[in-house]
């Protein structure tokens, strides 16, 4: 196995990972630490790209940067949201949250 | 400013720093078993009964068992029985004795109460403090042997206080002595002799005692050296 | 501003009928939805900052106190009722160990109600001595309690090892005096147990001289640091209207800006004599509290200038007061004085035999304690532990 | 390898500053070449632990004998001469404890938050050059990397507070997270304008970007520099904080919390967590001295014949000595203080410092009188975001005047 | 190389795998965490060192914090141990699940990849010069959004009434 296929199966394998947390697990902090790994994942395909891709990946490196950065803010809002649902409505379940007024 | 306030605290803080090595003010920890403590005179821990000499402790207590300081002693940690015979005490009177005398100094609280009310000038506070046993109750538990110390060891912890206290007890047997003249001479006098006059002084509460005799051995300042406390027999 | 005596006013009793009205903060705590959220916390009786075997059931929100309650009596040691079954002299060692910080003004103040009860004259001399000895414990106390305040709100032990070192001195005097550092035992019925001496009197004059140097610094250390302000400004408010409607008295009660001491109000003893002011704070706050004490300290020295200059010759016990066996005619008397935490009080009845029928102690660090809640509620953990040391309490008195 | 000449033409040569090196080639010097590297590292990992192994030892010494003297009395002075085995005495005290874990606690976590903790405050004195040439790992990245490992301490002792299933614990638990997220912000920012100005994102550049002095005497060192003064005093507030030092050591709060995250921890255990926050503090420091203070670089060109790591260890010691000064001296904050005196106060000026440093890096070939204007530019944009910040933070408080009761 | 990879991505998966399958949430989250530094050192590995410790620096130190907190302000002092996911949903997630693992594992694997020499890691200064460069707008967009992130949250998150009883 080539380091690009180890790379992008450990990304696969990141992002299945990810995907269950989202899907299968209703709370809604797990849900965001899955879009998360499904995020890194993706970063992951961007580096193995520029490393062992046909070249010219560069762009894929600064991409990664502003994916972190990305991520970072969305783990930010994610996490005051689901604090502010939790004042709300006393739980962090996602299917709870099934209301647009509260 | 912010920071005027912290800054002022540190210059405090290396003030005392450097202040350590150079001011005494400033270090002021004695490291106790190498350095004692200079304990003032007035200093007390736990109460001790005065004998008159340091050879028969036993024999010279003070001590008439009269049973006030028991009687006294807030937390009632002094217990007393009176001996049922008489004994000559150091001035060759006959008197009651503590066949008991007995302070649980794990109940003594060191108030200085039972020093106050003694009439006999008995039973004196110790500045003993270094104080320890393996046993909690029997340990503590002082008896009469353990207690009494000699009228020179009082001397040297409460040198003026004990100054005061012969000086008083001699004027005393002196105004007991003249007395006892004068109820001598009263008697060569009269024809029939009366009791000793110094016998009925000495009942408990009535007045300082008096016994009568020529001499106070130990009334002067003490002339030998001080034996040590007397070493505490070990626990059962 | 001085108010008048609240018990004449009737503002004491009060408190009882319309508790909410006057501002009590009566606790609102029901357990509502979600309730889980709240995390109940007993501080104590073992924790570093309760000041001894004390404890405080926090519910937290947070690190917000929703409620409080204070939890005591560990340290219960029957004083009241031993004071019945103890003769009259007996109960004076007793009362050492009630605030064992200040067995100065305790012994005073029951020296006082004994004598009010049995109409002994005090020698001049004395009296002296006692305010020496009283000012000299308000130093001791205040000092102390400045020490563990910072302790408490986090310092690494520096105040309070400066305050030790200082506490240690009086503590010094004190040993010297009455032959026991804290556990005096030293005021008897009609005077003082000893006559201090020319070289104790001496001794004396000099902590008194330096302490104001010692002072400063101290204050340099802590009164104008910004950590400390905010620390303690706004922290534990106390409006004066709950403070005397609670029965909160001492340095507590100034601090909220009523300006009642009983050295001012009751005049008792000698202190009319002698020229000093009572500086009282403005929000009620722990760092006036603190202030306070301090500048009571202040006063403190100057009292203590003016008593040593004037103290007078002649006897320091009456020799006819009788002390063993004492039995005063049938009555009641109570005794107060200003101690350095409030007013500290021993209410005694005889029924002329030589123990007293009642005898009760007005503990001013317990009544200022009952106040706790109503400051902390709102407050988080930390405050609440350091409006603990601003009230100063000694649990043996709390718990008597 | 080069013979040492008989007058060493730069101090780089002399044999006092080399000898590190020539220690480590003598050591390796006999191995084949492909183990070489390896060995080499691993030395350099023990030089490290022993180093600041002792360094921890006698730091808990020097805290104590210096806590002790602040406060009048002698501190530790019974085992060995001046107290000096008193540490090795805490070792096997601590090792003979009887190691407790509450039966309800989540055992693998509380296990694993002290080893953590004190693998993770190592692993940052990687990248810092102790003294010329003597870096144990050469990055390119390596201030990221320093910051990167340290930014997991707080997380251990987050694990220990919450594994101990304790109250207090889990209260420090919560404060040591709200802590970390509050100063890891001006921590990282105030480190930024170093980075501007030096160019170089690895320690070794930036330690040589301070060489040099301005007139001979003033060293190029970036906490001379008006900018570098507010950084480096930005810096060392937020070091206190994430090493949990007085005043912010709200995690452990002895007078609240008992001993916060510590309170289930005993024995050896609890040794592991005291020595991480000797070393955190130490690797902070080192990363103090490195970004502010030159590094290894002497003060004046004339004290060069002193060796590189000598002035290292100097300037490491300082810092360390403040940091006891500091908590012998103030009480501690609230957590709301806390909070705001990172987010209102040293996040805005790490931030203004962030323009300033740019300004000084774009400036920086100004000379003569437009040299004295950067400086005073530079200068007033400290002292002014200061002043104005200062004042609103402590807005409200303040000393107060006091009356007295009329009689 | 290939073992090196092959380890850390087994590093990295394994604690991945198990925070999603734990029940209790604090686990999970700290396991995250272990699988972001594997994640880490799988770049350290592959050569992007910047990205490795920027990673870290913003997973580690920044994410799982927000994350343990938000845990921690939802939880507070209770068991964080979750209810296990219904039978039904979770059957429906594994079977989305699984479609996806085996589209993405089929097109990784029959796909021929072009192997050719690694790229060398790219210098430090280079990354800066494109994002100062090319990229300045999208640094400054991010920029933007990470403020918008903070304000966003910090309203999100405070708070109804901020002032409610005492002066905190």
């Amino acid at each position: 196995m080539s380091p690009l296929h180890l790379c992008l199966a450990l990304s696969a394998a990141l992002f299945c990972t990810g995907l269950v947390a989202v899907l299968v697990r209703g709370n809604a902090i797990l849900v965001l630490l899955g879009v998360e790994l499904m995020l890194n994942a993706a970063n992951l395909n961007f580096i193995a790209f520029w490393r062992f891709g046909p070249g010219g990946g560069e762009a894929g490196l600064v991409f990664v940067l502003f994916s972190i950065a990305v991520a970072a803010a969305e783990a930010a809002v994610g996490m005051a949201l689901v604090i502010a649902v939790h004042r709300h409505l006393r739980t962090i379940r996602v299917a709870a949250a099934n209301r647009l007024k509260g | 400013m912010l920071g005027k306030g912290l800054l002022q605290g540190l210059a405090v803080t290396a003030k005392n720093l450097v202040g350590s090595y150079h001011d005494p003010a400033r270090y002021v920890t004695q490291e106790y078993p190498e350095v004692q403590p200079k304990l003032p005179e007035a200093y007390r821990n736990f109460p001790f009964l005065v004998s008159e000499t340091a050879d028969d402790p036993m024999g010279t207590l003070r001590c008439v068992a009269c049973q006030i300081c028991e009687k006294e002693c807030p937390p009632q940690c002094i217990y007393i029985e009176k001996s049922k015979d008489k004994k000559p005490d150091a001035t060759g009177k006959a008197q009651i004795y503590p066949a008991v005398f007995a302070i649980d100094t794990a109940v003594c609280m060191s108030c200085q109460i039972c020093v106050e009310v003694c009439p006999f000038d008995a039973i004196k506070m110790d500045q003993e403090f270094a104080i320890a046993a393996t046993d909690r109750f029997g340990g503590l538990l002082l008896n009469r042997e353990q207690l009494a110390k000699p009228n020179a060891y009082y001397h040297q912890i409460h040198p003026t206080e004990a100054a005061e206290v012969d000086e008083r007890l001699a004027a005393e047997r002196r105004a007991a002595e003249e007395k006892a003249r004068l109820a001598a001479a009263a008697k060569a006098a009269a024809p029939k002799p009366a009791v000793p006059a110094a016998a009925a002084a000495a009942a408990p509460g009535a007045a300082r005692p008096a016994p009568a005799g020529s001499t106070a051995p130990a009334a002067s300042a003490p002339v030998d050296p001080v034996p040590p406390p007397a070493p505490r027999p070990p626990s059962p | 501003m001085m108010l008048p005596d609240p018990a004449a006013t009737g503002l004491a009793r009060v408190r009882k009928i319309e508790g909410a009205a006057l501002g009590l903060r009566t606790p609102a705590f029901a357990p509502e939805e979600g309730a889980g959220d709240l995390l109940e916390v007993s501080l104590g009786p073992h924790h570093p900052s309760t000041h001894g075997v004390f404890r405080m059931d926090v519910v937290l929100d947070g690190e917000r106190i929703v409620r409080l309650k204070p939890v005591f009596g560990y340290l219960h040691r029957n004083h009241e009722k031993l004071g019945e079954g103890t003769s009259y002299l007996g109960s004076m060692p007793y009362t050492d160990r009630l605030d064992y910080l200040n067995s100065m003004t305790n012994n005073w103040a029951y020296a006082l109600a004994v004598e009010k009860l049995a109409g002994i004259p005090v020698t001049e001399r004395a009296e002296y001595v006692r305010v020496i000895l009283a000012e000299l414990s308000r130093l001791l106390n205040h000092t102390c309690l400045a020490g563990f305040l910072m302790q408490d709100c986090g310092c690494s032990g520096t105040p309070l090892m400066y305050a030790f070192r200082e506490r240690e001195k009086i503590l010094d005097l004190f040993e010297s005096l009455s032959g026991s550092r804290m556990m005096c035992n030293f005021q008897r019925f009609g005077g003082c147990r000893v006559d201090p001496s020319a070289e104790w009197l001496a001794a004396t004059r000099t902590l008194v001289d330096g302490y104001g140097a010692f002072l400063d610094e101290f204050e340099a250390l802590l009164s104008g640091n910004e950590i400390v302000m905010a620390r303690t400004q706004g922290v534990g408010r106390l409006p004066a209207a709950l403070a005397v409607n609670a029965g909160v008295t001492g340095p507590m009660l100034r601090a909220s800006g009523v300006g009642h001491d009983l050295r001012k109000v009751d005049g008792y003893g000698v202190y009319p004599r002698f020229n000093f002011r009572v500086p009282i704070g403005r929000d009620g706050d722990v760092y006036d509290r603190y202030m306070v004490r301090m500048l009571e300290m202040r006063e403190s020295i100057s009292i203590l200038d003016q008593a040593l200059r004037g103290l007078p010759g002649g006897p320091i016990l009456d020799p006819k007061a009788k002390q063993r066996g004492l039995r005063p005619k049938a009555g009641e008397a109570y005794g107060r004085i200003e101690g350095p935490k409030g007013e500290i009080g021993f209410f005694l009845v005889s029924d002329g035999t030589g123990n007293p029928t009642r005898y009760r102690v007005r503990a001013p660090s317990f009544v200022n304690l009952t106040i706790l809640e109503d400051l902390c509620l709102g407050h988080s953990v930390a405050d609440a532990v350091i409006i603990l040391g601003s009230i100063d309490i000694v649990l043996g008195e709390v718990d008597r | 390898m080069i013979l040492a000449a008989a007058a060493p033409a730069s101090p780089a040569d002399a044999w006092l500053e080399r000898a590190p090196l020539l220690l480590r080639d003598a050591l390796t010097g006999w191995l084949p070449d492909a183990l070489r590297p390896w060995v080499a590292a691993l030395l350099s990992i023990a030089t490290i632990l022993g180093v600041f192994g002792l360094l921890f030892a006698y730091m808990t010494l020097a805290e104590r004998k210096i806590l002790g003297r602040i406060q009048n009395r002698p501190g530790p002075n019974r085992t060995g001469p001046f107290g000096l085995l008193q540490p090795f005495a805490d070792a096997i005290k601590a090792l003979t404890k009887e190691d407790i874990v509450p039966r309800a606690a989540d055992q693998v976590l509380h296990f694993l938050a002290p080893v953590v903790l004190v693998a993770l405050s190592l692993i940052g004195l990687a990248v810092i050059p102790f003294g010329r040439n003597l870096v144990a790992v050469e990055l390119e990245a390596s201030v990221l990397y320093f910051f990167a490992a340290g930014a997991a301490t707080e997380l251990s002792i987050f694990m220990a507070g919450w594994a101990s299933r304790n109250k207090y614990s889990l209260l420090a638990a919560m404060r040591a997270l709200a802590q970390l997220i509050s100063y890891e912000v001006p921590l990282l920012l105030s480190m930024v304008p170093v980075v501007v100005v030096a160019g170089s994102l690895s320690t070794t550049g930036i330690v040589a970007a301070q060489g040099g002095w301005a007139a001979g005497v003033w060293p190029h060192w970036h906490a001379l520099t008006p900018w570098g003064f507010s950084a480096f005093g930005v810096f060392m507030v937020a070091a206190l904080a994430e090493s949990n030092r007085s005043p912010f050591d709200l995690p452990e709060a002895e007078s609240e919390l008992i001993a916060g995250h510590l309170t289930e921890y005993s024995g050896f255990k609890y040794a592991l967590f005291f020595m991480a926050e000797y070393l955190g503090m130490a690797a902070l420091s080192a990363m103090g001295v490195t970004l502010f203070l030159g590094g290894w670089q002497a003060p004046l060109a004339v004290l060069e014949f002193i060796p590189s790591y000598v002035w290292f260890g100097m300037k490491l010691l300082l810092l360390l000595l403040g940091f006891i000064w500091i908590r012998a001296t103030f009480p501690r904050l609230r957590i709301d203080q806390l909070t705001r005196l990172s987010w209102k106060f040293l996040v805005p000026l790490a931030l203004v410092n962030l323009v300033n440093g740019g300004l000084w890096a774009v400036t920086s070939d100004w000379t003569g009188a437009a040299g004295v204007a950067r400086w005073v530019v530079s200068a007033l944009l400290v002292v002014v975001p200061f002043v104005v910040l200062g004042r609103s933070l402590t807005a409200g408080y303040g000393p107060r005047t006091y009356r007295y009761a009329s009689p | 190389m290939t073992l090196l990879l092959a380890i850390l991505a087994l590093v990295c998966l394994v604690p991945a795998v198990a925070a999603v399958l734990v029940r209790n949430l604090i686990h999970s989250a700290l396991l995250f965490v272990l699988a972001w530094l594997g994640l880490a050192a799988f770049y350290l590995a592959v050569g992007a060192e910047f990205i490795a410790f920027a990673h870290a620096l913003v997973y580690v130190g920044g994410v799982s914090m927000v994350v343990l907190f938000a845990v921690l302000l939802t939880r507070p002092g209770r068991e964080s141990a979750l209810p296990a996911p219904s039978a039904q949903r979770a059957l429906g997630g594994l079977v989305a699940v699984s479609l996806v693992a085996s589209m993405l594992g089929s097109s990784i694997f029959w796909t021929r990849l072009p192997s050719v020499e690694p790229t060398p890691p790219v210098p430090l200064r280079r990354l800066g010069e494109l994002l100062a460069g090319p990229y300045l707008v999208a640094l400054l967009l991010v920029g933007l959004i990470l403020t918008v992130a903070l304000i966003g949250g910090l309203l999100l998150a405070a708070p109804r009434r901020p002032s409610e009883g005492g002066d905190a």
